[in-house]
């Protein structure tokens, strides 16, 4: 059946237990996204460690599809912790590789690799986005009101 | 039951001869959204294209006559179809369009009054003061409620809404208090497209007339599912579109009163819709001209002639009998299942084929992944209709809905599809 | 002459092989106000009917997923077609919506900046303060000019317009006078549809843009007819209709600049355009989006993008060449014939190929009857752009139109109708 | 050749000698009416005989096709002179050979019966029809005039 591709194990084991969900107080940066066409939301909040600007903490909450909850748990996995360039670099990938311009690349996705099959999906592709544009967004205003500050 | 011959109606839809994902039947459920077209609509459509072909209403030459004759005579028989007279009809590209023209006559002739400029007899009724009410309801689709927010913050006027109740249904009791003297138009949906709902137009009718308003229909889910006329009906306005009753797309039919029509300023403005032109000024044609601004979509009018005559043929009904049977039925099985929850009325009184539902623990779009990987194919989200879905504090449906070329084994594949959904995710029900 | 091969392409025209009038072969000289399909344009529309209907961007099932892609397919084909972005070609009925679109992105966002409301970013631009100008010129349809009128009628912006001179060109001198600093938009048309004129876009986007004004282009009458790229043309928005490119009718587009889209509030508002819904109050999605309330016409995109297959495997440089040469000669054999005059442009310089003129002492409504009878379709009247009428003292014209179905022998069939008129009305010549 | 169906020699006697064109001073009502598509376009005059009520004198001037001047003129040599009821017997009858639902009766339209050719080319229909509205309306907007007074 091809919907195992889509909905892997892992995928299903991180919609059904997410890493990291829960909002924080006092952040860098917090930015709501939604899914217009389906109502989907997530609240994707930032900050960077003052004492180590490349200590970039996610937190986030949302609600919607197994798709879109489990690439936010997974975003967590990769990103919470990591500098805004290694960030940045995992959106482009993780956009590149729904669009099926690059081969899905463990180093940089880590689980996310799991989530290839929705590529084969185009109207899931935006749940599978949702999470990480957000993340984009919060980071390009931390990083605005780094440079203000 | 009294169900239509469905194998040979679904035989002129050549879209459900295909399959889907890997060889699957292709079980449209999504009608509600756009329906199928026959084989008769599209060829009425090419035969325009290879025959008649010419900009109507502006030439003189043969190909000229016979496209205008072909667009008016559609016109025609689409105002027959809801009992109206032709020149009342105002071809627009969507029902979107239709109701956004009724919105910007408010709009324009408040705007044109407010500055002194001539308008038609009768606009004043268009023309709103601070302060005065539109009425939307609950359940509207953003169609007829995002129109009339734009309308309230550009003039001032106060937007206000008919709620629900928790079986699915308008809150009647919301009549007698919302509506006052100062509202000036009630736009209401005949039949909710999320939760399938069949409104009492009698009743809102009595109520928006009694306080000097006019109403707008929205019957975008009820002419091309039972017989409306629009004399019966009593309101004042009806906006629908053409590819949900088996039309083509690219093209929507509003239907106004003649005086009102008569009365309102254009909207959109170009060839085509006026008197005279100077550089400085212009006079407009009548309706439904006036309305009608740019070459017109008359290959898409003459095609829902055809799909006008298809549902003739049948009867609209023995089309509403149909749906209403398969309504019944599916409201039965998915009632039955575990772990399911219909999300509008639970009886089939007063209620059109829109069946939303959510399932414990599985999200609407997940369940629609499964039951698309079945070929059942429904739409999930909040179908245009964000507000009730927040009414009934779920953040989105799955929906089924029905039309002339589904029956039974399509319902049973829908509620197999859901039982498939529930096992995938190991939903224990 | 470079002319492209007729019969080879009229072969792929259903309509032209038909006949008028018992049994007249088809001259069909009206392409200016809609053009005919070929095959593949009618093919490939019935194609998405057939196998790929449903409603766009609303659902997730497989048949949704093949309808979206086909349309956003399509726009990236039109888009590239006049060098442009995908997301900055906004879908419309036809151009005549395109222009009103701008017109009333001005008045939407005046009204709401007056009201204190929520305008998108940049949103400044559109709003207008009494006294303000809009700058049109005495060629445009009205299409490009009624919408004007009405955006300064509400608002207390003041038309003003570029004139004519006697040999059928704009008045250039007139952009030094007419233009100043409280010049918020010059929209004026690339190609004249009644004279045939194609102005100098440079000189005009020079002259706003020096003094900070917007460019709208109408190009109707260039898009079909010669390599557009909007770059190139350093303009702020153009407009332009399917139909009149082999396209269906149905259909518009309007490419504007992203930053200027982005910066517009909504025209029609609905379903699909929305970013949340509540019921008191809205926000609204990117560009193209925002601009695209309802179900939109997918099965014209994909019609449309077929056109411009079509368009591009002839070659755009090439259509223009045929048109040229063709209008070369009719403008030979037409300023040869006493008692004809025609008006515009003489020469086939800066010159599209609608050819108007008027026949002494026969009124064009007669003319075009006589040129009917022998199968020769012209169109008659203003051709929606009465004040060109006015500014050269005729109550109306002939005219016709060519495209690339059209060749030599449909000029002569062209001229010797018009000696039938001339006899017919016995007027000695 | 159809075309002499619809330019009977009587339209274009009447159409190069129209009968009747000119406009006059203090007139019971004036209207002007245009066929939008071509702009043609005809001022038409209605004066009530304040001696006879029965006598209504019609006057006008015009611009515009054959047919539409040949109508105007026709018009003129029927009703001019005649009653507001003969003139609306008249109109309805001119408009009922126009949609083909009626014969054309010499007795009510005189030369006017020339035009039944036009009834086959829809386009041209408004053409014949112009002056006859024009009078309507005219004589509709007079009548008020009258009962008002
Ligand atoms: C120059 C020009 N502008 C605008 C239009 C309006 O186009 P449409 O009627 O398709 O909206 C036309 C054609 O009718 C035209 O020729
Ligand atoms: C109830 C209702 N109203 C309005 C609309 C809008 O119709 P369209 O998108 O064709 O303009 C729809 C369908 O989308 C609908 O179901």
């Amino acid at each position: 059946m091809k919907l195992e591709n889509m909905y892997q194990e892992i995928i299903l084991d991180h919609y059904r237990h997410p890493h990291g969900k829960g909002l924080r107080e006092n952040v860098d940066a917090q930015v709501h996204h939604v899914n217009p066409t389906c109502g989907d939301e997530i609240t994707l909040q930032v900050t960077i460690d003052p004492e180590n600007p490349d200590r970039v903490i996610v937190s986030y909450d949302n609600q919607g599809c197994s798709i879109s909850q489990a690439s936010a748990s997974i975003l967590f996995d990769q990103l919470n912790n990591q500098s805004i360039q290694t960030g940045m670099t995992a959106v482009d990938h993780m956009v590149a590789m729904m669009q099926r311009t690059e081969e899905p690349n463990e180093d940089v996705l880590g689980d996310g690799i799991a989530l290839v099959g929705v590529a084969q999906y185009p109207a899931r592709v935006k749940c599978a986005l949702l999470s990480w544009m957000a993340w984009k967004d919060a980071a390009i205003q931390a990083q605005g009101e780094e440079s203000h500050a | 039951m009294t169900l239509l011959d469905v194998a040979r109606i679904a035989a002129d839809f050549p879209i459900l001869g295909r399959t889907v994902r890997d060889g699957q039947r292709l079980v449209y459920l999504d009608s509600g959204a756009t329906s199928q077209k026959p084989r008769q609509v599209l060829d009425a459509e090419r035969e325009f294209y290879e025959k008649h072909n010419a900009a109507v209403h502006r030439g003189a030459h043969q190909l000229a006559e016979e496209a205008t004759d072909a667009f008016e005579s559609a016109r025609l028989t689409i105002a027959q179809f809801v009992g109206a007279q032709t020149d009342d009809i105002v071809f627009t590209k969507n029902a979107t369009e239709a109701i956004n023209l009724v919105s910007y006559a408010f709009l324009n002739a408040t705007l044109k009054a407010g500055r002194g400029m001539s308008l038609p007899d009768g606009a004043q009724r268009f023309v709103l003061a601070e302060g005065d009410e539109i009425v939307v309801s609950e359940m509207e689709h953003h169609a007829n409620l995002v129109p009339w927010q734009e309308l309230c913050d550009k003039t001032g006027a106060v937007l206000k809404w008919i709620g629900l109740t928790d079986d699915g249904r308008l809150n009647y009791n919301d009549l007698e208090t919302v509506l006052n003297s100062r509202t000036k138009i009630v736009a209401i949906t005949q039949q909710s497209n999320l939760l399938g709902t069949i409104n009492d137009v009698g009743a809102i009718v009595a109520a928006a007339h009694g306080v000097g308003a006019l109403v707008l229909l929205d019957a975008c889910q009820s002419v091309p599912h039972m017989p409306v006329d629009v004399a019966a009906l009593g309101v004042d306005f009806i906006a629908w579109s053409g590819h949900k009753m088996l039309g083509p797309l690219g093209i929507g039919c509003l239907w106004g009163r003649a005086e009102l029509l008569a009365a309102m300023p254009p909207f959109i403005t170009g060839g085509s819709m006026i008197e005279t032109v100077q550089m400085d000024r212009s006079t407009f044609a009548l309706p439904p001209k006036r309305f009608e601004a740019g070459v017109p979509m008359a290959a898409q009018a003459v095609g829902l002639a055809a799909a006008v005559n298809y549902l003739n043929a049948i009867g609209m009904d023995k089309v509403q009998a149909h749906e209403h049977a398969l309504t019944s039925y599916a409201l039965g099985a998915l009632g039955d299942m575990p772990g399911v929850r219909i999300i509008g009325p639970l009886d089939s009184r007063d209620r059109g084929s829109a069946v939303s539902f959510v399932v414990d623990d599985i999200h609407p779009h997940d369940v629609g992944q499964v039951l698309d990987e079945h070929g059942v194919e429904v739409r999930v989200g909040h179908h245009c209709a964000w507000p009730v879905c927040r009414r009934y504090s779920v953040p989105a449906t799955t929906r089924a809905t029905f039309y002339i070329y589904n029956g039974i084994e399509d319902v049973d594949a829908l509620v197999s599809g859901i039982q498939s959904a529930q096992q995938f995710f190991g939903v224990s029900v």
